[in-house]
């Protein structure tokens, strides 16, 4: 219903609803083989626990992408930002659509991939004006017959991946006091793992397991606070570097009581290694975004948790930017990678940070062994490989009732959530990212229950002498970039690799892009109507084919201007991003739509 | 100095009881500057008895006329040199006297740019129309407090106050321990100074701020260094849990309603910083920038209809029911 | 003998203004122009007064609450604000207006309908001012309107736009004045009044209006900068958008402290004319004396700083500052010890001008002395914006300026008016106004000392300051009925005073040589000066100027430093366009208080009414073609 | 003397100041009662205007509450962002001060949170006479001018009349 009443009254869209495209022809050439082997499959947001978004189906390469062709696509009906990773498993695909959190299964052995169900979990309609940066959500994950979702204000679901039933249904979130969640669960053996958004709200940070049986909560660890919220145990956990080490340093590290409003959240991707049996994930940045109100380095936020999925302990951790000043969250993903690391197998985590640095760390201990500006940075200065720590410029430090210009990377960093791809047969990153910069203003901010906590005004520009928008091949061992595409805008999607040596991404003004893995060279566009900023992924269809998805829908925080309606007049509307997305065009398709491409 | 007699006429609280005047140094930032005062005001007085004696002198010895009487221009024709010697050492005086003035300003100046600040008290002033907010810093953020109106600073340890204004310019003047400084947006300032003596003081903001800037006092208490301690860590307490029920139901109206709004009650989901930090709002003497007594009946008519008593104030004026106001100034008076 | 003659029935109709309401508003005449000018500027030194009273009735007891702190504020800034642009710098220059022309054997001002321009935009933006005072309209930020108070985000509505905006008046007005003067002093003396014979009074008119030439552009553009940030939103004072906030008190204070000397240069002026002519001789030093005004010009410019000392300064910056505050009192000494000497050697005679002029003695030396402990850091960083500061500047302003303008008002009546003063009265009002003065601000040093700050609408009882509040509440009544016996003098004297004579007081300058009220065209035969105080030689004049039209207005300009005659000029006559220009110019100023596009379409009118001005008449071209002479 | 045009003229021009430039420090102007969530178009309560709409002191006071409130945080300076534009003419529950009023005090279900009893009646009139300054919508000598902050848009003066 209301959702009916918004469409009506937003009437900024004025581009009528196309009808959607015949289903291609090749559709009916669909054969029944069902697949069975592993890399048809896409199981979870990030495709695998490493977090590399790289397939193995090499059918769509570099010779025959030119003739990529749309296969299908799915209108959800869902006007917000789509950045959900679809998943497939067993011949079906999962869709969770932004707010209201509609979760399909599309059953992609029937023409068309007729829906098989639907499940609506009615999200309390509170929850849209406590999320901070659109109404997205990142995906869901899959596991033993099961998929689970999280909506946006906190209710963990486990849904009958058969029937769309139900399982069981947990509320995480408190949405008066600003929590929400948007990222992709993860689950790992018995375990769903989910963390909380809310930096911009005044939220206590956390990370929750699940058990995946009950839904009971297994564990929570906070982002602030005592060790034993923190679930730090001393005789198991062991930093890199000293400063990390201490007792009580969620509290020791914040002004009196500020820590319980510290934000911190961890709405990013989580990654999980097997062999050692850890979780890998980031926490956002401390709140408010006004430093001056939380004095001290504010463990354990804009940092990397290093954790035990059985029990939660902490075993390490490492914060990127300790006392954040710019809203720098450390979400961004962690690939884990095994790399000949200057003459020796090293076992990596790689990890682009808003702050705008390329880190490598051995993800047994937290050791920084390389962290490298992929972007003009001039917030810092580098950072000192000895003790850890980013060198802040003092002279961008954000002061109450003083505006600071041309802060380098701005807000959304370097590179937002966007996750970025890995591939092995190139052995590059490839890295979906902008070119901000923004003027922003300190002042003292009340925390108010469910209300912004963020003393900031800003405005966001693009960096000057460049393109708003990038998509860079990172060589991490090489420590640079191999090539870099210019984009008009941020691009907001994910990156998806593929073994045919290609890399797939989205643009905010509808563009989905196929460019060659090593040489970066564009081979097939095809728009879509609206704004992409979900993740592509591909899958080899019950037909044997591949094939490559991606959601279109234009929002997020870069595409908020368009999916909200927001007034382009007010640079500093969307906390600021709509300054930088002044002439982002509205979108020609209105609602969110799930394109499935592949091989005519 | 003790001050002068007319002090005493005046009715004027004994130094360190709410005084607030400057001619009774309680730090040495004060006692350098009225080591200045009283050889200038002397020799200007002199200087004033010295032209009013040559003005009578003058007065006294000239011949008298009436308007009828014709102009004399003798002297365009005679040079009077007498007269210019007597000009001459007169201005030659007056230089002499205002090149030394010159010099013992300088000389004051530098002495009270050099008070040793090693191991200062830091304290972060802000000012807010119209009241006074004070955090105290630490290198360990754990140990910082915030409180309002009321400054306590530990005797004979310098103390650095960094000045801030929120909103328009105020300026900070406390002057028995120390001439005024500014708080201007924009500017980041220090004031540094040291209390020598044990007391009360008053201060007050020295530029116009706005409709209040009348009731834009504050209280220094400077206590020996042990009371001084005691009072810091009680202000690092977070608030008790009020016992009574009426208090505790005081509470509930407070974090519910529009009180939490703009106050900050440490250890309370009140947390929001638009006016004074409310955490030992009961140790304060006074309420609302030394405007009230902190008394009962005036905090309850305070909480209700503030802009009766400080016109203009940014707290809005309340219809609570009576049993409200006595259950807020309840909770309010827990907040020792 | 006589500069009367038979012509000058011819002369007096050429120069007289129109009759009728048209008359009255085309008037260009400076006698008739100064007349209004003073009227105007003590009118407004009355309302001021006014609200002085209403000040010290709130201040009377501690937590009074005759006035509400909103408006107060209003009052105080309409105080400050009436004093400083709507009496003291006007009133200064309206005197000279009325007096220089005289004072130097002038038959006209430069510049004659500018001049009548000036006087309505002055009059203009003082009633401006205060009907939007009247409306609940009026400035509440100050006299001094520190952004970021006076900003638009802590002064809403349009109460300071009014007051920015009555600064365009005047400052346009003052602006005006300056170069009319200016020009009038270099270019219309008497010939023979060399510069070195000018007097000292219209040296100091000189000087003063070479430093409001300089200083008021200042706070122009500083009022400007603040009424578009207030008006169409630019940054010059928004710290956040790369403004200052201290950007405004170094251009107000630029003007701001030079301006208290456009005041006081005057009076120095007054000083030295009443003593010169009340101890029946020269001057002592007159060289001296002139150094000394040029002197206090230059360094005014030097130390706007000390009002700025609690903002914080470099050690050099504020010994530097500090120094040339105080050598500023270095010049003033040399005029004080001058007149001292002058009045030691002279015969004096005791009337009241000399009364009001013997109190500067006192008075201002007590305010100069404060001003020497204001300049020292350490000292003004404890009294700054307290009731000391108050105390000071009404002694320097009030000591310095009003009593002597006070005296000058005694002094020049006669010659304004024909008609005398009562003596008995005068002395009343000198004593009972420097009573009450002292009375009313000599207890604000003691409450400064005691902290009390300045611009509170209340204050505690506790710090003990309602004593000397009430003395001084008290001594503001006294002040007050010194001022109504001045009322009844000034109109006891209209209705039936003593004739005056052409020159009651034996005073030796040029304007005491032409009748009392004097001609319309001044001097009906414009005498050659020989010396610097011409009516106490035993032959006056060298000659008188031949050849001058009676039937235009004809004038002859003299060369700058000999006043030697240089060529003839004739004056414009009475016209209306000047008022209409006037009335133009103020819709196009208080439109712009409400809409920036009032610049655009309010330029049409302003522009209309001054074609209109400058458009020549055929009859008058003839006419002058008519009186040009092959040489 | 034309008087009775001029006085009309002198009495409509000074009502305007007056009303415009007052200081109403305390709620001594009380709005309209709180007229419920479901106040009709038709009804006395739907019609009420705003008490402090023609007050440039109360409309002011708007702004400075619209940022101690946080309502920026989601509204930027009318932008938008969590929270709808406000800059815009789309009001999706209804333009009138009494709907603006009630999305204040009781919240709206897309998100708005509801401040009633959070904030006093006299600073919601305050509030809602600014967020229609917001859309240009109060008389440009009432409404507020450019902020002392870091301001991209507009100032709310120079919006009337779009």
């Amino acid at each position: 219903m209301i959702t009916l009443e918004s469409s009506l009254i937003c009437t900024c869209v004025r581009a009528p609803l196309r009808a959607r495209r015949a289903w291609p022809a090749a559709l009916l050439l669909l054969h029944a083989l069902a697949a069975s082997a592993v890399d048809a499959e896409w199981p979870m947001a990030s495709g695998d626990y490493a977090n590399t978004r790289y397939s193995t189906l090499a059918d769509i390469d570099t010779s025959n992408v030119g003739t990529l062709a749309e296969a299908f696509a799915f209108d959800t009906g869902v006007e917000r930002g789509q950045e959900a990773a679809p998943i497939v498993v067993g011949g079906t695909l999962y869709l969770l659509t932004a707010w209201p959190n509609v979760l399909y299964a599309l059953d992609l052995t029937r023409p068309g991939a007729a829906v098989k169900w639907k499940f609506e979990p009615h999200p309390a309609p509170r929850a849209q004006g406590e999320a901070c940066c659109d109404v997205v959500t990142r995906g869901i994950a899959y596991a033993d017959g099961t998929v689970f979702m999280v909506t946006l204000d906190g209710q963990a679901i486990a849904v009958d991946a058969a029937t769309g039933a139900e399982r069981w249904r947990t509320p995480l979130a408190d949405v008066a006091h600003g929590e929400t969640v948007t990222m992709a669960p993860l689950v790992v053996k018995d375990r769903m793992l989910v963390g909380n958004s809310g930096g911009e709200m005044g939220v206590r940070g956390w990370l929750t397991a699940l058990d995946t049986h009950t839904g009971a909560v297994a564990w929570r660890a906070y982002s602030t606070g005592p060790d034993r919220d923190v679930l730090i145990n001393h005789s198991r956990y062991a930093p890199f570097y000293p400063t990390d080490r201490g007792t009580d340093l969620g509290v020791a590290t914040w002004p009196p009581e500020a820590w319980k409003r510290g934000g911190g959240g961890a709405w990013g991707f989580v990654s999980y290694d097997p062999a050692l049996d850890l979780l890998y994930y980031g926490t956002a940045n401390p709140g408010p975004w006004n430093p001056e109100q939380r004095a001290g380095d504010n463990k354990w936020t804009s940092g990397v948790f290093a954790r035990r999925p059985g029990d939660g302990t902490a075993a390490w951790f490492y914060q990127w930017s300790p006392h954040d000043r710019h809203d720098y969250d450390g979400i961004n993903e962690m690939m884990l990678l095994d790399l000949d690391w200057q003459g020796a197998r090293r076992e990596v985590l790689v990890h682009p940070d808003r702050n705008g640095y390329v880190y490598v760390l051995d993800r047994k201990n937290g050791e920084v062994l390389a962290a490298d500006p992929f972007v003009t940075v001039n917030t810092s200065t580098g950072v000192d490989l000895k003790t850890g720590r980013l060198q802040y410029d003092p002279g961008k430090d954000p002061r109450a009732g003083l505006t600071i210009r041309n802060v380098c990377p701005a807000a959304p960093g370097a590179k937002d959530w966007q996750p970025s791809a890995y591939s092995p047969r190139t052995g590059l990153l490839y890295l979906p990212h902008q070119h901000l910069c923004h003027d922003a203003q300190t002042y003292t901010t009340s925390y108010i229950a469910g209300t912004p906590f963020l003393g900031v005004t800003a405005q966001m520009n693009g960096m000057a002498g460049t393109s708003r928008g990038a998509f860079t091949a990172w060589d991490p061992l090489a420590r640079r970039a191999r090539w870099t595409l210019p984009e008009v805008f941020p691009v907001w999607s994910g990156a998806l690799a593929t073994a045919g040596d290609l890399v797939f991404y989205g643009t905010l003004d509808g563009w989905f892009k196929a460019v060659d893995a090593r040489s970066g060279k564009p081979l097939w566009q095809q728009q879509t109507g609206s704004g992409i900023i979900g993740q592509p992924m591909a899958y080899r269809g019950p037909d044997g084919r591949e094939y490559v998805a991606i959601m279109s829908g234009v929002g997020g925080w870069a595409g908020a201007v368009s999916s909200g309606c927001l007034d382009r007049r007010d640079g500093t509307a969307a906390l600021g991003f709509v300054g930088a997305m002044k002439d982002l065009p509205m979108p020609e398709v209105k609602t969110g739509v799930l394109h499935v491409y592949a091989l005519p | 100095m003790s001050g002068l007699p007319l002090a005493a006429f005046l009715d004027t609280p004994p130094l360190g009881e709410l005084s607030q005047d400057a001619l009774r140094a309680a730090g040495p930032q004060a006692a350098a500057t009225l080591a200045l005062w009283w050889p200038t005001l002397a020799l200007c007085s002199a200087v004033l008895l010295g032209i009013l004696i040559a003005l009578g002198y003058a007065l006294a010895t000239s011949g008298r006329a009436v308007r009828s009487a014709p102009g004399d221009l003798s002297s365009l024709a005679n040079r009077e040199p007498g007269l210019v010697r007597a000009v001459s050492v007169g201005v030659a005086l007056s230089t002499v006297a205002l090149l030394g003035l010159v010099a013992a300003s300088a000389a004051t100046d530098r002495k009270l740019a050099s008070l040793d600040t090693a191991g200062a008290l830091q304290v972060h002033v802000i000012a807010h129309q119209w009241w006074w907010e004070f955090e105290y810093l630490d290198a360990d953020v754990t140990r910082r407090f915030v409180t309002a109106n009321e400054l306590h600073l530990p005797v004979g340890r310098a103390v650095e106050l960094v000045l801030d204004a929120d909103d328009v310019i105020h300026s900070l003047w406390i002057p028995n321990l120390a001439g005024k400084r500014d708080l201007i947006p924009g500017h980041t300032q220090t004031l540094r100074l040291r209390a020598d003596r044990a007391g009360v003081y008053r201060g007050q903001c020295a530029e116009y701020c706005g409709y209040q800037h009348a009731n834009m006092a504050l209280r220094v208490v400077a206590e020996e260094p042990g009371a001084f301690t005691a009072w810091a860590d009680r202000m690092r307490a977070p608030a008790a849990a009020p016992a009574t029920p009426l208090a505790q139901q005081g509470r509930a109206i407070f974090e519910n309603g529009t009180c939490a709004m703009c106050h900050t009650v440490s250890g309370t989901p009140a947390a929001a910083k638009h006016a004074p930090d409310l955490t030992h709002l009961a140790s304060r003497r006074r309420l609302a920038a030394e405007t009230l007594e902190n008394t009962h009946d005036l905090l309850a008519r305070w909480i209700s209809r503030p802009n009766a008593l400080k016109p203009g104030v940014y707290m809005p004026d309340q219809a609570y029911s009576e049993s409200d106001v006595q259950a807020l100034t309840a909770y309010l008076e827990t907040l020792k | 003998m006589s500069i009367h003659d038979t012509r000058s029935a011819e002369l007096e109709a050429t120069w007289r203004d129109p009759p009728g309401l048209r008359g009255v508003l085309s008037a260009v005449n400076h006698k008739t122009i100064g007349r209004r000018f003073i009227v105007t500027a003590f009118s407004f030194f009355v309302a001021a007064g006014i609200l002085a009273g209403l000040m010290r009735l709130q201040l009377m007891h501690p937590g009074n609450t005759v006035l509400g702190p909103d408006r107060y504020a209003q009052i105080f800034t309409m105080h400050g604000t009436t004093m400083m642009f709507l009496f003291a710098v006007p009133v200064m220059q309206a005197v000279a207006v009325y007096v220089v022309p005289l004072m130097i054997g002038a038959r006209s001002i430069a510049f004659p309908r500018l001049n009548a321009y000036a006087f309505w935009i002055y009059l203009f933006g003082g009633v401006m001012l205060y009907g939007a005072f009247l409306l609940n309209v009026g400035p509440d930020a100050g006299w001094f309107a520190y952004v970021p108070l006076s900003g638009p985000a802590y002064s809403p509505g349009k109460r300071v736009d009014f007051w920015a905006q009555m600064i365009t008046f005047t400052e346009l007005s003052g602006l005006l004045e300056a170069v009319i003067q200016i020009t009038t002093i270099f270019k219309l003396r008497a010939p023979g009044m060399t510069l070195n014979r000018l007097p000292l009074y219209v040296w100091s008119v000189l000087v003063t209006n070479f430093m409001i030439l300089f200083a008021m552009p200042a706070v122009m553009l500083s009022s400007t900068a603040l009424i578009m940030d207030r008006l169409v939103g630019t940054h010059f004072y928004n710290p956040a958008e790369g403004g200052d906030v201290l950007l405004w008190q170094h251009l107000f204070w630029f003007f701001g402290h030079p301006e208290v000397y456009f005041i006081f240069v005057p009076a120095l002026g007054f000083m030295s004319t009443i003593i010169a002519t009340f101890s029946r001789r020269q001057i002592f030093g007159y060289t001296a004396m002139v150094v000394a005004l040029i002197a206090t010009a230059f360094l005014a410019f030097g130390l706007w700083v000390h009002h700025m000392f609690a903002t914080n300064l470099p050690e050099l910056g504020k010994s530097f500052f500090t120094a040339v505050s105080m050598m500023i009192a270095i010049p003033s000494a040399v005029q004080i010890f001058c007149w001292l000497a002058t009045l030691k050697t002279g015969r004096l005679v005791m009337e009241v001008p000399l009364h009001f002029v013997l109190a500067f003695f006192f008075i201002l030396v007590v305010g100069g002395l404060t001003g020497v402990m204001l300049a020292a850091v350490p000292l003004d960083l404890q009294v700054h914006d307290t009731y000391f500061v108050v105390a000071h500047f009404h002694y320097v302003l009030i000591g310095g300026a009003v009593f002597p303008l006070v005296g000058a008002f005694y002094y020049w009546f006669p010659k304004v008016t024909g008609r005398m003063l009562s003596g008995v009265l005068g002395r009343w009002h000198f004593w009972l106004f420097f009573a009450g003065f002292n009375l009313t601000f000599f207890p604000m040093h003691v409450l400064g000392l005691l902290g009390m700050p300045r611009r509170v609408y209340t204050y505690p009882a506790d710090p003990g300051w309602g004593a000397l509040n009430l003395l001084s509440t008290v001594g503001d009544w006294i002040t007050g009925v010194s001022f109504l016996l001045f009322a009844l003098n000034v109109w006891r004297a209209l209705a039936r005073g003593m004739p005056a004579g052409a020159n009651p007081w034996g005073a030796p300058t040029l304007e005491w040589a032409t009748s009392s009220p004097p001609h319309a065209a001044n001097f009906p035969r414009v005498p050659l000066v020989r010396g610097v105080a011409p009516l106490w030689l035993a032959e006056p004049y060298a000659g008188h100027v031949r050849g001058l039209a009676d039937t235009q207005r004809e004038v002859l300009a003299t060369t700058v430093l000999d006043a030697a005659p240089d060529h003839r000029m004739i004056m414009p006559t009475p016209t209306i366009w000047p008022f209409l220009s006037a009335v133009a110019t103020t819709m196009l100023f208080i439109g712009s208080i409400f809409t920036p596009w009032a610049v655009v379409w309010g330029t049409v009118p302003v522009a209309v009414a001054l074609v209109a001005w400058f458009w020549p008449t055929r009859a008058e071209t003839a006419e002058h073609l008519a009186l040009e002479k092959r040489p | 003397m034309r008087c009775p045009e001029l006085a009309c003229l002198a009495l409509i021009v000074c009502l305007a100041g007056c009303e415009r430039e007052t200081r109403h420090f305390t709620a001594d102007v009380p709005g309209p009662a709180y007229p419920g969530p479901r106040a009709q178009t038709g009804t006395v309560a739907g019609r009420a205007e705003n008490p402090y709409a023609r007050n440039a002191y109360a409309v002011n006071e708007g702004k400075r509450l619209f940022r101690w409130y946080n309502c920026n945080g989601c509204h930027a300076e009318g932008g938008g962002g969590m929270g709808v534009p406000l800059m815009d003419a789309e009001w999706r529950y209804g333009d009138r001060p009494v709907d603006v009023f009630t999305s204040i005090h009781d919240g709206r279900p897309d998100g708005m949170p509801a401040f009633g009893g959070r904030v006093t009646d006299d600073q919601i009139w305050r509030l809602a006479a600014y967020v229609r300054a917001i859309e240009g919508r109060v008389a440009s000598a009432t409404a507020p001018n450019r902020d002392d902050s870091l301001q991209e848009a507009k100032p709310e003066t120079r919006r009337a009349g779009q």
